[in-house]
């Protein structure tokens, strides 16, 4: 209490010249930070006005300049009509499968992290750090490393071109990441709450269960952005792993948008590319505050 | 009740001891997903599905192939290989001598392939003497496109000498027209640069793109070959890099550029913007003897005797190689049947002066196989050259060193 | 007997996981390497051939173009998304009111693939589409932004795009960094009369280094494997000034087929990973031992 | 009787470190045993091996008469206060108190009863549907304690649990503490680094130094018969003067001779039946020594010393001077007139005076 009031005390004494240089300050600031959300939204902002334009109107007019007519044409094409192939479904079918991998995928990837992270910071046992350098190392493998020997290991398994198969995939590669998110976070809570859970009778599975998986709420909104993110957008996978009727979202988007013959219908192209990306982007906007919070309470804390 | 049931076992008996009737499956990797390239593909469906198939789609687009190869490659390892896959030139040989391929050389000779396939082309479907891969159509390279308008407003012909082509766009360059409609992608670059090199002789092209003779390749005639090249990136806008080749087409539809050097596919944008030739736009062999092939083809991949997918793999041997499919979807591509007995009274000027160029180069031993189109080359060599072509065309580099490069990339590359 | 067998849930609980990265991590790399000393080329064949492959990779102008891209590119794109997020992070911090949205607005181009955003870039970055014809069209006749087809400055688009992408997340590190410093402290600071610029610069920002750290590892790791925004946005090219080793790699691997190749340039790329990633985790894991 | 809780033999160490040394200790049901040491002298890793949360690396340790070396903490029959408290932050404090009852699959009606018992005990029937977070450490400190009290358990261990509260709290709890040993006749661990807590709860304190046990005893013993200079030092406040002697032996028993820096040495006569060498440290508690006039005794002797600072502390006034090169505090009465500079005739008790050997440190008496 007492240093606010010294603060403002202080302020109070200041010269109109300097109050003036607060506000010019103050108005600065604002007039960068708005600069730099124009610069982050210029893609946005040429996706969706170009979407929205019918394809006479980007043929002639520029590309960077609000419709003259709003059409909603390209988005029903892009949801139901675009072909990919022989097939002209649209997006739709496709969304469904990127759900089926993108959904167990993070719960999985999740859980089994949460699991890990709980292990490596409260249950530590000799060993322990070195398979955490191990498994963080994991992280750094460059997907396209990984292709072929994953093809060869999903046929051995039996679940080549399958879901399952993708999603096995998603989470195994997840698991670097959600593992350390989950670490970091677990490492900040006292190791006396697994001891006095302990006395009070309970085991591994129920210490997490009851103690620290409701403690996580911050750090699973933080590990479920991220890695439904990863999953949703993912391509080499997706075009790599699955067959006929198992391709996720990305691949039918890129059959659209990538077709190297015939008229390029770019108004189809960009409400495709925003109808791919409407979930990550609802989740970014729906949970970004969460996100913060969940950084916050010590995933970055190193 | 017991007549019922002998009647049930005899059916049943019956039934083991006939050979089961398969019902054709195929499933068929391929990257021709636009619009009308896809609507080629829907004919041969519909086709297949008439003869009792079931097909199964899986569309991968992009780079070319290269996403649809990935996927390949992913699947093949997983022993879940595609049971057609859309493969052309010494790929094929190359996936034939990792064991992969199906043989089906039976449906070849029932067929008779060997009596209308061209004979050159016949045997980039040929794995060991067996058959292995069914063509779809021959594509011309070496075409170049024109706008007609613009060529007569400026009182330009289709240039047959590389001379004339470079003081046509001069002068068209003098009226503020780009002469040049290109797409700054590598597999482009790599086409301009081997119509130029067939510009310098069939027997060159055969020595340097195709037989990687090293004396070829270091030539000095290699040197001109690159000055054309230079000279070339001249007459090409600014925006050109990165640019889809459709999209250079457009241009020249447009009026916006003169010519285009590209495959006959490019016809199939004039024609789906409803331009006629001869009338709209002009096409022309590229300066020089000679005829760059690009065979489209599908594959057969070893299913491990299942015997629906065997029956889907020779039923669609058969239907890609029959007449009916051979016209119909090469109408679309703007390419000519592989066949030489199917007619081409329903095709345009282009395409009927497309086949009988290929009979009379074939007869002078100037049907060449394209070197940027993977018909000529296996991927590495291939790989090597277009690096070293974009290389030179998108910077500064002089004709000597990249001869210099050409050379050194070559024989790292075998 | 129980207590022992409770003592080695833990070890269980990891065992599917430890088993999972031998096999798809460490396996894979074993495989890779295996792979390189092999003259694979469409297919993967085992007969050992030496180095070969590695000797190739060294003797092409490409890969060297893909190397030096690779250091340019990760240097710069680490520099300036860091800078960027701190500063961006540092002007949201000072009690702006429509933080939430603008804090929103940051964010999401980390939701998009480049997939989905390459074309739209690609637009932007084209002279004869975007801000060049933009900027000309607004009567600035001499303005040139031709970064993407120069071939020495088209790194710098990927480098451009990458920041667009990242430097949203690494603001968000750095800001969740600032809300966790001790008040405190800064309060003390405030009293002491040191002004604001002072107290970011000697005291919040020294106090984020693990965050440094954090933000650094997430950066390299999306540098090292950037592959969808240089096919997205240059597809290598002018020529293949953009190369980058992922992309090199996969050019080897699925479209020339010479998969022996591919693998010893991932396993070139593999020991510029170890080089970096190595010594943090050193760090990292020694000073969380106690 | 059996003891409640016999440590035999006990050895713990990580890797080449011994943390723990050949460790015996017993006490019978009802003790109150106080584990007091400085920090890292490795009571609470004996509070913790004895809760079974750290395994014992050598040695036997059981629980009410069972061997319980090799069983798992929550098979021990114990509960335990951690410093922290350790509530479990999501749970409210009814829970938090039931937590463990209900893990154990104890029915509803027994964790009502149970529960409503202890939080009246407690007087904390109205927190009963907080969260941890929005207690004051005071409350905090009495359900973490309602934690162990629901258990019934054959022991109580409380791990260092008055150290997060301020002075006044601590002093209250203390007392809260000892009156539910008293009313519950509990058997208690209780670690602490502060030998107040140790004096006023403990019926049996266990002095730790490096992983060694220095004194096991009642707190009386502990406090007027140290077992060496370290207890000596590290039980009572202020601290037991320690000071540099040297022993003539006359016919009687002994004379202590202290040199002192400003004035002649001072001489002290201990008649007590003792065998002492010739250089001792001579410890005297702060209030063995008095103004002169207000102690009397057989073994009270007076000797002007200089005052060199004076110290009220409300009851008492605190005087130090030098004595063989330490500086000495005595515990005066309030009133003292004593002032800083000045001499002063002070009275020494030396009836209950230790000695330890200086090389050893160990006690001679």
């Amino acid at each position: 209490m007492t240093d606010t009031t010294y603060v403002s005390a202080r302020a109070g004494t200041r010269s109109t010249g300097q109050r003036l240089g607060r506000i010019a300050l103050r108005a600065g600031l604002y007039a960068v930070l708005i600069l730099f959300a124009l610069w982050y939204l210029m893609p946005l902002f040429v996706m969706l006005t170009t979407s929205l334009k019918s394809l006479e109107e980007i043929r002639t007019g520029s590309l960077v300049a609000l419709p003259r007519e709003i059409t909603f044409d390209a988005w029903k094409t892009a949801w139901s009509g675009a072909c990919s192939g022989i097939k002209c479904e649209g997006l739709r079918p496709y969304l469904w499968n990127s759900v089926l991998i993108a959904v167990p995928g993070v719960a999985l990837s999740t859980l089994i992290g949460a699991l890990n992270g709980y292990v490596f910071a409260q249950w530590n046992f000799r060993g322990a750090n070195l398979l955490f350098a191990l498994l963080l190392f994991g992280c750094f493998i460059p997907f396209q490393v990984v292709l072929l020997p994953m093809a060869r290991m999903l046929g051995i398994l039996g679940i080549a071109g399958t879901i399952p198969g993708l999603i096995l995939v998603h989470t195994v590669y997840g698991l670097g990441f959600t593992t350390l998110f989950f670490r970091n976070y677990y490492v900040t809570i006292p190791h006396e709450l697994v001891r006095a859970a302990k006395i009070d009778g309970a085991g591994f599975f129920r210490i997490f269960w009851s103690i620290f998986l409701p403690l996580s709420l911050p750090i699973i909104v933080v590990t479920v952005i991220w890695q439904f993110t990863q999953i949703w957008n993912d391509f080499l996978f997706g075009v790599s792993f699955s067959q006929s009727g198992t391709q996720p979202v990305t691949v039918a988007l890129n059959n659209i948008v990538n077709s190297t013959t015939g008229v390029k219908e770019y108004n189809v192209d960009m409400a495709a590319a925003i109808l791919a990306a409407l979930p990550t982007l609802l989740v970014y906007v729906v949970a970004g505050k969460y996100f913060i919070r969940g950084l916050t309470a010590g995933s970055v804390k190193g | 009740m017991k007549m019922k049931h002998l009647f049930v076992a005899t059916t049943a008996l019956s039934l083991s001891a006939l050979p089961v009737l398969a019902e054709p499956q195929a499933e068929v990797l391929h990257w021709w997903t636009s619009g009308g390239e896809a609507k080629s593909v829907a004919v041969l469906q519909e086709e297949f599905a008439e003869r009792g198939g079931t097909w199964t789609d899986m569309p991968v687009a992009g780079g070319g192939g290269d996403a649809a190869m990935t996927a390949l490659r992913a699947r093949v390892l997983s022993g879940n290989a595609p049971t057609a896959v859309q493969l052309k030139g010494p790929a094929i040989q190359e996936w034939y001598e990792e064991g992969v391929l199906a043989d089906i050389s039976s449906v070849a000779e029932a067929q008779g392939w060997a009596d209308v396939l061209p004979a050159q082309l016949a045997e980039h479907m040929k794995c060991d003497g067996t058959w292995c891969a069914a063509p779809v159509n021959v594509h011309r390279v070496n075409w170049i496109w024109a706008n007609k308008d613009i060529l007569d407003q400026n009182g330009i012909e289709m240039p047959t000498t590389w001379e004339e082509f470079n003081a046509a766009a001069e002068k068209l360059q003098a009226a503020g027209v780009t002469p040049l409609a290109h797409g700054g992608q590598a597999w482009q670059d790599a086409t301009i640069f081997e119509t130029v090199v067939l510009g310098k002789g069939a027997d060159f092209y055969q020595s340097a793109l195709v037989d990687l003779d090293p004396e070829a390749l270091g030539s000095d005639t290699m040197v001109e070959v690159f000055d054309e090249m230079r000279t070339l990136r001249g007459y090409v806008d600014d925006n050109f890099s990165g640019r889809d080749w459709n999209l250079a087409t457009a241009m020249v539809m447009n009026g916006e550029a003169a010519f285009q050097i590209m495959g006959d596919w490019a016809k199939g944008e004039f024609l789906a913007a409803g331009k006629t030739p001869g009338e709209d736009f002009l096409c022309g062999a590229t300066p020089g003897d000679g005829y760059l092939y690009n065979v489209d083809s599908f594959a057969m991949f070893d299913v491990g005797g299942d015997d629906d997918k065997v029956a889907g793999q020779e039923l669609l041997a058969e239907l890609i190689v029959g007449p009916s499919f051979q016209e119909t979807f090469n109408l679309n591509k703007g390419s000519i049947p592989v066949r030489s007995d199917v007619s081409l009274d329903a095709f345009d000027i282009c395409a009927q002066t497309s086949a009988e160029d290929m009979a009379a180069d074939a007869e002078a031993g100037s049907l060449l196989p394209s070197y940027a189109h993977g018909m000529a080359l296996r991927g590495e060599p291939a790989g090597a050259i277009t690096d070293v072509v974009t290389a030179h065309f998108n910077s500064d580099m002089s004709s000597q060193d990249a001869v210099q490069m050409l050379t050194e990339a070559v024989a790292n590359a075998m | 007997m129980s207590n022992w067998l409770e003592k080695q849930v833990p070890k269980v609980v990891l065992a599917p996981t430890f088993a999972a990265i031998l096999i798809f991590v460490y396996g894979f790399i074993g495989w890779t390497a295996w792979v390189s000393l092999t003259g694979s080329r469409l297919m993967p064949r085992y007969e050992i051939e030496g180095f070969g492959q590695y000797t190739k990779l060294f003797a092409t102008p490409r890969w060297d173009t893909a190397m030096n891209n690779l250091f340019i590119f990760g240097a710069l794109f680490i520099i300036i998304a860091m800078v960027l997020g701190l500063l961006l992070a540092i002007f949201l911090d000072q009690k702006i009111r429509t933080e939430g949205a603008i804090r929103t607005i940051y964010l999401y181009p980390m939701a998009l693939s480049m997939i989905v955003t390459g074309t739209a870039w690609k637009w932007i970055l084209n002279p004869g589409l975007g801000i060049e014809a933009t900027v000309r069209g607004w009567g600035f006749e001499n303005f040139t932004f031709d970064w993407l087809i120069n071939p020495d400055m088209a790194i710098y688009t990927i480098v451009l795009a990458g920041v667009w992408q990242s430097s949203g997340f690494v603001m968000a590190l750095f800001l969740a960094g600032l809300r966790s410093v001790d008040g405190e402290i800064i309060k003390a600071a405030q009293v002491d009369g040191i002004p604001t610029h002072r107290i970011y610069s000697a005291i919040i920002i020294p106090s984020m280094a693990p965050i440094f750290l954090s933000a650094f590892i997430v950066l390299a790791h999306l540098a090292i494997k950037s592959f969808d925004l240089v096919i997205a946005l240059t597809g290598g090219g002018p020529g293949y000034a953009t190369d980058l080793p992922a992309t090199y790699m996969y050019a080897m691997a699925f479209s020339r087929g010479n998969l022996g190749q591919a693998a010893s340039s991932a396993m070139i790329m593999m020991l510029v990973v170890f080089a970096i990633v190595v010594p943090y985790l050193y760090s990292e894991l020694r000073s969380k031992h106690d | 009787m059996a003891p409640i809780l016999d440590i035999q033999n006990l050895r713990k160490s990580y890797g080449q470190t011994e943390i723990l040394k050949d460790i015996n200790v017993a006490i019978e049901p009802g003790d109150f045993l106080v584990l007091v040491g400085p920090s890292g002298c490795g009571k609470s890793t004996l509070l913790n091996c004895i809760a079974g949360l750290e395994p014992i690396t050598a040695g036997r340790l059981t629980i009410a008469g069972k061997d319980m070396t090799e069983v798992s903490p929550k098979d021990r029959d114990i509960a335990m206060v951690f410093q922290s408290y350790a509530l479990y932050p999501t749970m409210t404090v009814a829970k938090n108190i039931t937590f463990g009852m209900k893990v154990r699959g104890v029915d509803q009606a027994t964790q009502d009863a149970k529960l409503k018992e202890v939080s009246e005990l407690l007087q904390i029937s109205q927190l009963l549907n907080r969260k941890p977070g929005q207690l004051s450490g005071g409350q905090r400190q009495r359900v973490a304690m309602g934690r162990a009290l629901v258990r019934d358990p054959a022991l109580f261990l409380f791990d260092e649990p008055l150290s997060n509260l301020d002075a006044k709290l601590r002093v209250e709890m203390r007392t809260e503490i000892k009156k539910l040993h008293q009313t519950l006749n509990a058997s208690i661990v209780y670690v602490t680094h502060d030998q107040i807590e140790a004096m006023t709860l403990a019926t049996k304190i266990v002095v730790m130094k490096g992983g060694v046990i220095q004194q096991i005893g009642t707190p009386a013993e502990i406090y007027n018969t140290p077992a060496n200079l370290f207890v000596a030092d590290f039980m009572g406040s202020p601290a037991m003067n320690l000071i540099p002697a040297r022993v003539h032996r006359d016919g009687h028993g002994h004379r202590i001779e202290i040199t002192r820096a400003r004035s002649e040495p001072l001489v002290l006569a201990d008649n007590r039946p003792l065998d002492l060498p010739q250089d001792v440290i001579i410890g005297l508690r702060p209030e063995d020594i008095a103004e002169a006039g207000y102690r009397s005794g057989e073994a009270v002797q007076q000797a002007p010393c200089m005052v060199d600072m004076v110290e009220p502390a409300g009851a008492d006034t605190y005087v130090v001077s030098e004595l063989g090169g330490k500086p000495v505090t005595a515990r005066l009465h309030a009133e003292t007139s004593a002032m800083a500079g000045q001499e002063l005739d002070l009275a020494f008790d030396l009836g209950k005076a230790s000695y330890f050997a200086p090389e050893t440190g160990e006690r001679l008496n």
